[in-house]
């Protein structure tokens, strides 16, 4: 019988995400990515499926900029790149397993979701230091040597907190979910027998 | 001033508890400084209040609601102030000597006492209805506290609630009569109503009786004083001073102050007098019979109340003045009776008259004193109690005044003579009881009392004697109050000597044959045993509790089913009550009517819709029936695509792309949890629950489909949406919907990616949590920082799922201390 | 004026219907699965508040009326925020399987225990 | 203007983001955290005194104007719901501080705090909010935190009452989102004073429908009978901190969203026999659920049901007096729910549960425990000279000058269940608080106040104090009180005003 006692202790270490104390789970090998011995996710080890992926990944990722950028004008933006950006990962989970997952993060999910909660608020806040509404849109265009005329506008930074934010999403659930429930699974395993038993 | 004073006892009852370390049960004598000041301060008034000018103050405190803190202190007022702080100083004296130092919670009990008595004070001098209620409730408050104040008694406790709901519940209706009446008459300041009261609106009777109501219950009146009696567990001082002296007074007060205004206005002479001598005799007969001195005065104070509120209620300027004349008598007599019970309980550990002999002889002071205050409750001269019963009488001599008529008059009379002969029978009863000699009683042995200890009842008893032998003092009171009342035959004042009259003659009819039924104790207390006992009050107080707890409980267990599906199926329900039936009515009725047959209606807009439309159905329907897991993701996710086609169709590129990403998504992640759980969905056997289940949903599902096809059609204006694309060159965006999104309606984006980052959040905090918690339990370590200290959590989750008791067992062992009992979120 | 296709009037119907079915199943799974239906059923009855034309929202330069963006606007913000929470309903779904070995929504054990007293505790 | 309206959700946002940072840092995060509750007092308390009067204070999110961008919008209620909604934040999150400093509470304070401050911003944003989607979403970002938050400190039993909280919101809020797109359907905007313009011009039944579906989908979350059976069920559970917050305000701002959405949109139809009659059931079956239980919470979660019921009650007078005293009764029952809780909390502190089976003589125990506790109770049973008292008469006195016999009903409901409530509560005292404690609470509290948690307890007796003081103020500043809430009810049913400051005047 699993209790569900809540049997947390209050600061004893960070949520499982902290960088420093990392609990199993993140300690993955800094070893080029692929090369790691570790079984992926799902079923046996299947090297096309990681040839593909190591092929895809950073071509979706391009394009998930690029519906980033584009948003404005055509189909896409912050919501649709971020959900394109985390399935690159999500990929990279399934062929690669959780260690190849934390190998390849840029940073922890929890900070992917203050950094972008942050970029959406200064973004939202920063007109409001003029006494302008909150989320007034200000742009401004600058002649750069290669690009010739490039417009920055206030949205697309604040599309950049959409992003981030969805990636951390999917990152945070598939590291909760994926990541972390295979890793129970394999630490339940070396103690089934002693549960089967209490069943 | 006045104000002054009562913010000075709201300080002291914040001041003392501390004090108590230092000063002990001599606290008390600290407790006495507010009211002892407000009774000066009265009495210093007292020529100006008497001669017809009162004196007012106010505080406003929700001006918008009528609700003020309006104070007026009259003659009416002056007399209970006398009352209320005089007695209380004495009583906060005697506590002193009462009370050890080491009595549990000495401090709460003088800080409370303070504040009831700053509570009454406040009751008896203001000037509006809501305050008068905020006062009102104060004491009703403090009561229960005082007579829970030895709450390991279970009686105490019972008593306190008792006590409690009776008068607080009364008090509700009273505050209802109070807003009927106030409206009525257009303020809510009592004087003003008193002075120009309304006469002709229906609700005025209604507002009058539950007013009064709310007295009764207050003043202890049959059937509602069955909280009295049991409220004497609580310590003699606080009987004293609560429960004979001036709380139980507030009733009688309130009746006393509207009665100039409404005692002519039907049901309330009729009302107030049958109450009232009803409680009279009831409250003698039983005095008759008690065994403890405190039930035998307290027996004896309800019918001095039901007196008091016949005197009260009658508004006729003798029986005003009688009133006023038993309104001080009963203050002083019964506090020093109160008061003397305290003593001989003190000091000889025993209340029961049939364990009491000699005291008399041991304590003749204290036995002066008791039988002075006797005397006067048996309405003898020269004391005042004498005085005020000779006015009663005088009242309801047939023909001497107006109202009530004589026939009622009669009636009346005969009543109060069977009353005070019941009277004067249990005051001798008492003075026997608890001061003569017995001779088949061994004699206990006790100390005798300090003399500081008998000083308050003497003092007190002396007051009674004063009045009595100087009634001029509570004549000029009475003659103020009464002055607006309708006049008799000749003008009454209260006084010894009347000449020879009706009301001497009865006044000996009362004392003999008081004395006769004192004298035949035994064949009275035999008859009242061998008498059916007629129910007993404080029942129908049960019963009512009873019923509302059956009532509690069986509508608790029927609708608080604990099943998440039947809550949803009732929410479900509710909506299909609500504006499904609605929107049914109007169908039928023809008010709408659904657009087949109209130019606009269309099967689909094209054949491809159709396609998607049936895809979606049969998607749907399977995932609803299937009852394997994989199978009905794999339905779920064609659902989902099915939808993303159809906002393609629709012109919603972005939609489609986002679901698309998003369903992919969802069902990796429903295979990542998906995987570790059985196969099959437990189901339900089909029968009539599931078949209403679906006509349930059906319905729901049906109403809000017919709902949208209504509101579509009867669209009132063109959506807004036409200025996003003026605006949009504007912003230099291209895509609508995420110009919108960014830009034009960024908020609620902004709120979105709130809430994705906060789920994100949710979902890590979840997950991680649970799996320490369970490491936590391999170790079968509790957690080691609480070796004793019992945290918020550690009961719940231990206590929990272990303890496997059934729910019939923790009901057994209740109380069982050795943990067994489960407590808040007790496991399987 | 702007009424859908009376087919898909259907459509939202059964889907609310077995949403709704679904949310009454004690399996916790599956009232993530209704949850799942029944965002979509709104969804698309926001998206229906719209005439069908498949002109997508983009100021492009052709000729022709666009679809009404501000439904899409709502539907894709609603569409991510259930999307969110239904992340957590399942990570809760794993939670509860966690503790009892199955993903069922049990009864309240307080109410049940109030449901088998047959007199009042206390009456006083 | 702007700047007022932006602080109470934009400032606990960042906040939240900054704490989501600061993790490994609880001192640093609980400062930061309490900085920024502060300032959402501070401006909402600037923001009343701007509205108070009976101006309507708006700003244009993105500078667009009304039907086409988002309005934020605070009338006198908003600005009031938002001050006393953010004062009892600050406290209870004091509370929660002062209970992780003593080790009191093993709930988990890195990522407590980030999501408490979320749900500070979706309590705010759906109290200024003067958009419908806008409403919607700030009812969800409220809502994916409290889900969150229920979990926190996950039992079994919590585990179990999240899951019944969680689909019961989430039913709710597609409901909610079906009656956006239905609104959207009819009349093709979503601004709430556009929609109130328009829908005008629709046909009576289909407002009707909309109107009666509105109440439905807050009548949820406010747990109006008989859609309350949700409620006793989980907040109780939830760690004191939640359920505090939860009990105070959630039910609240559904309850706000039934007066806005009941005067604003729907103004125009009378469903007042409606409100009534579930008034009435409400106050009732609450009450009755509450005599019942045996848990001190439970007791104070049936009592929050059946106090809805007064609410409602003063909407469905649909009177000036009627909607003031809802305003009041609000205010006064925010303060006074979260009051309880925090006492609950304590009890369960030195008790380690709130069932009445096993608590004795808490006075002994711990005096200061029971005064924190009568002074509400009395607040809640309506007696004088507390708050409640003046909610009460408010709404009663409202009522009688209202008439009609379906609100005398309700007055006598009313009544009924103000002594039903006072014998509920008072039955907690007369058990748990009077008699001879239990030998295992005298050596807790031993342990208590010797122990390391001493600090702890101090200071989460001291806030629950400083609660309770909040509940005091309430009373003795009812005079103004009650001015505002009669300026907010004159607002809600003659919105002319707020539609004019909304559509016409723009940006200010």
């Amino acid at each position: 019988m699993t209790t569900a006692d809540g049997a947390w202790r209050a600061g004893a270490d960070g949520d499982g995400q902290g960088d420093g104390a990392a609990p199993e789970g993140w300690e993955a090998p800094r070893e080029r990515w692929l090369s790691t011995v570790v079984r992926p996710a799902f079923g046996p080890r299947s090297v096309l499926l990681e040839i593909v992926a190591r092929l895809l990944i950073p071509a979706i990722l391009t394009f998930s900029v690029f519906l980033l950028l584009s948003g404005h004008d055509r189909p896409g933006g912050g919501f649709v790149g971020g959900l394109v950006a985390s399935m690159a990962y999500v990929l990279r989970y399934v062929a690669g397993g959780r260690h190849e997952l934390a190998a390849g993060l840029p940073m922890r999910p929890n900070g992917l979701l203050a950094l972008g909660l942050l970029v959406a608020c200064g973004t939202a806040g920063a007109p409001l230091l003029f006494g302008r509404p909150i989320l007034e849109t200000f742009s401004f265009s600058t002649v750069l040597p290669v690009f010739g005329t490039v417009k920055f506008a206030s949205f697309l930074l604040f599309d950049i907190g959409v992003f981030l934010i969805v990636v951390g999403l999917v990152l945070s659930v598939v590291a909760a979910l994926g990541a972390r429930m295979e890793a129970e699974e394999e630490e339940a395993r070396v103690r089934r027998p002693r549960r089967e038993g209490g069943r | 001033m006045l104000i002054f004073a009562l913010v000075l006892h709201a300080a002291f009852a914040v001041l003392l508890p501390p004090l108590v370390r230092v000063l002990g049960a001599r606290v008390f004598f600290v407790a006495s400084l507010p009211p002892a000041l407000a009774v000066l301060w009265a009495l210093s008034q007292a020529p100006r209040i008497v001669s017809g000018r009162p004196i007012s103050a106010s505080v406003a405190w929700v001006p918008a609601l009528d609700i003020s803190l309006d104070f007026r202190v009259d003659a009416l007022a002056l007399a209970m102030v006398v009352l209320v702080s005089g007695i209380g100083a004495a009583i906060f004296c005697y506590s002193v000597g009462y009370f050890h130092a080491d009595e549990r919670g000495i401090g709460r009990l003088a800080s409370v006492m303070v504040l009831f008595s700053g509570a009454m004070l406040g009751v008896v001098t203001t000037d509006n209805l809501f305050a008068l209620y905020v006062f009102w409730e104060l004491t009703s408050v403090t009561s229960f506290l005082l007579i829970g104040h030895d709450d390991r008694k279970e009686q105490a406790r019972r008593a306190a609630l008792q006590a409690l709901v009776t008068t607080v519940g009364t008090g509700l209706f009273m505050l209802v009569g109070f807003i009927l009446l106030g409206g009525i008459g257009g303020t809510f300041r009592i004087s003003e109503l008193v002075a120009d009261p309304p006469t002709d609106s229906p609700w005025l009777p209604v507002a009058l009786v539950l007013i009064l109501v709310g007295a009764f219950a207050k003043s202890a009146q049959a059937p509602l004083h069955f909280w009295l009696p049991a409220a004497m567990v609580a310590p003699t001082p606080i009987s004293a001073y609560l429960h004979a002296a001036t709380m139980v007074k507030g009733g009688v007060y309130l009746v006393a102050r509207l009665a100039p205004g409404f005692a002519d206005v039907d049901p309330w002479r009729a009302l107030v007098l049958t109450v009232g001598l009803a409680t009279m005799l009831v409250g003698g007969w039983r005095a008759l019979r008690q065994d403890d001195l405190k039930l035998l005065l307290a027996y004896g104070t309800v019918s001095q109340l039901g007196f008091l509120i016949v005197l009260g209620g009658t508004g006729t300027q003798v029986a005003a003045a009688a009133m006023i004349g038993t309104l001080l008598a009963h203050g002083f007599f019964k506090s020093t009776l109160f008061l003397t019970v305290g003593v001989i309980d003190h000091q000889t550990g025993t209340r029961s008259i049939a364990a009491l002999t000699g005291i008399g002889r041991r304590m003749p002071v204290l036995a002066g004193a008791g039988a002075l205050a006797a005397a006067s409750m048996a309405g003898l001269p020269p004391l005042i109690g004498f005085v005020g019963k000779e006015a009663a009488l005088e009242a309801f001599l047939p023909g001497h005044v107006p109202a009530p008529s004589p026939a009622a008059a009669g009636v009346m009379l005969a009543g109060l003579v069977v009353g005070s002969i019941l009277t004067f029978a249990y005051s001798a009863r008492f003075v026997w009881g608890a001061f003569a000699d017995k001779e088949t009683v061994s004699e206990r042995r006790f100390q005798s009392p300090s003399w500081a200890f008998v000083t308050a009842p003497v003092l007190l008893s002396a007051a009674g004697l004063l009045l009595g032998v100087a009634p001029q003092a509570a004549d000029a009171v009475a003659q103020s109050y009464a002055a607006p009342l309708p006049v008799g035959d000749k003008p009454y004042h209260l006084a010894l000597w009347h000449g020879f009259g009706p009301t001497l003659g009865l006044t000996a009819l009362v004392i003999a044959a008081g004395a006769l039924l004192f004298a035949a104790r035994r064949t009275v207390e035999q008859a009242q045993k061998a008498l059916a006992r007629w129910p007993e009050a404080e029942l129908g107080y049960h019963l009512f509790v009873h019923a509302i707890y059956a009532a509690a409980l069986s509508v608790t267990r029927r609708l608080q089913s604990g099943s998440l599906s039947v809550y949803l199926g009732v929410i479900l329900a509710t909506m299909l009550a609500l504006p499904g039936v609605r929107l049914v009515a109007a169908l039928v009725n023809g008010d709408l009517r659904l657009p087949f047959g109209s130019e606009e209606f269309r099967i689909w807009d094209s054949p491809l819709e159709g396609v998607v439309a049936v895809v979606l159905i049969v998607a749907t329907i399977a995932v609803a029936r299937e009852h394997r897991r994989f199978p009905a993701l794999i339905m779920l996710g064609a659902l989902g695509f099915g939808v993303a086609g159809l906002f393609v169709l629709h012109g919603a590129p972005d939609l489609a792309l986002t679901l698309i990403l998003v369903e992919t998504l969802t069902m990796i992640i429903l295979v990542f949890v998906l995987r570790r759980l059985p196969s099959t969905f437990n189901v339900r056997p089909n029968g009539w629950t599931k078949r209403f289940t679906v006509l349930l949903c059906s319905a729901a599902g049906t109403f809000i489909a017919v709902t949208l096809w209504l509101m579509t059609d009867a669209r009132t204006a063109t959506p807004i949406s036409g200025g996003f694309a003026e605006r949009a060159e504007e912003v230099g965006g291209r895509n609508l919907v995420n110009v919108i999104l960014v830009d034009f309606r960024a908020l609620d984006t902004f709120g979105e990616i709130v809430v994705l980052a906060t789920a994100a959040v949710a979902v890590a905090s979840l997950v991680l949590l649970n799996r320490r918690s369970r490491v936590m339990e391999q170790n079968g370590a509790e957690t080691p920082e609480e070796n004793g200290a019992e945290t918020e959590d550690a009961k719940e989750g231990t206590a929990g799922p272990r303890a496997g008791i059934g729910t019939k067992e923790i009901l057994g062992n209740d109380l069982r201390p050795d943990g067994a009992h489960q407590p808040n979120e007790g496991g399987e | 004026m702007s009424a859908p296709g009376f087919i898909l009037v259907i459509a939202v119907a059964v889907l609310y219907s077995s949403g709704f079915y679904l949310l009454l199943q004690r399996s916790l799974m599956r009232v993530v699965f209704g949850i799942t239906a029944l965002g979509h059923a709104a969804n698309i009855s926001l998206l229906l508040t719209d005439e069908a034309i498949t002109l997508p929202p983009l100021l492009t330069g052709h000729e022709g009326e666009l679809s009404d963006p501000l439904p899409q606007a709502m539907t894709l913000t609603a569409i991510v925020i259930t999307f969110g929470v239904t992340t957590f309903l399942l990570a809760l779904a794993y939670r509860v399987w966690l503790g009892d070995g199955n993903d069922e929504v049990p009864n309240d054990v307080e109410d049940r225990r109030i449901k088998q007293l047959s007199e009042p505790e206390d009456s006083a | 203007m702007n700047l007022l309206l932006v602080i109470p959700f934009l400032v606990p946002l960042v906040g939240a983001a900054v704490t989501l940072l600061l993790r490994r840092t609880p001192r640093a995060q609980q400062a930061a955290s309490v900085l920024v509750l502060a300032a959402v007092v501070v401006d909402a308390a600037l923001l009343l005194a701007k509205t108070a009067g009976g101006t309507v204070a708006t700003s244009q999110a993105g500078a667009w104007e009304a039907p086409l961008g988002i309005t934020i919008v605070a009338d006198a209620l908003s600005a009031l719901l938002v001050l006393v909604s953010s004062v009892v934040l600050l406290v209870v999150l004091l509370y929660a501080i002062g209970q992780d400093i003593g080790g009191l509470s093993r709930a988990m304070p890195q990522v407590f705090h980030p999501i408490y401050l979320v749900l500070t911003a979706g309590v705010c944003l759906s109290f200024l909010a003067g958009d419908l989607f806008n409403l919607f979403v700030g009812f969800e970002v409220m809502l994916t935190a409290s889900y969150a938050l229920i979990t926190q400190a996950p039992t079994r039993a919590r585990v179990r009452a999240s899951m019944i909280y969680t689909v019961v919101s989430l039913t709710s809020s597609i409901l909610f989102l079906t009656g956006v797109a239905l609104v959207y359907g009819l009349t093709g905007t979503v601004n709430m004073a556009d929609i109130a313009e328009k829908l005008g011009a629709a046909p009576e039944e289909l407002r009707m429908v909309l109107a009666l579906l509105f109440l439905v989908v807050f009548g949820i979350k406010s747990a109006l009978v008989p859609m309350h059976f949700w409620l006793p069920d989980s907040y109780p559970v939830a760690i004191t901190r939640i359920s505090a917050i939860f009990a105070a305000l959630l039910t609240k701002v559904a309850v706000y969203a039934i007066i806005r959405s009941q005067t604003l949109l729907f103004g125009r139809d009378d469903i007042s026999a409606v409100l009534l009659w579930m008034a009435i059931a409400t106050m009732i079956v609450g009450i009755l659920g509450a005599l019942v239980q045996d848990d001190i919470n439970r007791v104070v979660a049936f009592t929050l049901v059946s106090h809805i019921g007064y609410m409602i009650f003063g909407l469905g007078l649909n009177t000036v007096a009627g909607i003031a005293g809802v305003v009041i009764y609000l205010v006064h029952h925010i303060v006074v729910q979260a009051s309880l809780f925090l006492v609950n909390g304590l009890i369960r502190q030195y008790v380690g549960h709130t069932s009445l089976r096993a608590v004795r003589g808490l006075t002994t125990v711990s005096p200061a425990l029971a005064l924190f506790f009568l002074l509400p109770a009395m607040s809640l049973a309506g007696l004088p000279p507390m708050s409640g008292f003046v909610a009460k008469v408010a709404l009663f006195k409202a009522g009688i000058e209202a008439g009609g016999w379906l609100v005398y009903l309700g007055v006598v409901a009313g009544v009924l269940t103000s002594l039903l409530t006072l014998m509920a509560i008072f039955r907690i005292w007369v058990r748990g608080f009077w008699g001879t404690p239990m030998p295992d609470m005298v050596e807790a509290r031993a342990q208590l106040r010797s122990g390391s948690s001493r600090a702890g307890l101090r200071f989460t007796t001291a806030m629950t104090g400083v609660m309770v003081g909040v509940g005091i103020t309430v009373a003795v500043m009812a005079g103004p009180l009650t001015d505002i809430a009669f300026t907010a009810a004159r607002e809600l049913l003659d919105p002319s005003a707020y539609i004019d400051a909304v559509l016409q005047k723009g940006p200010s």
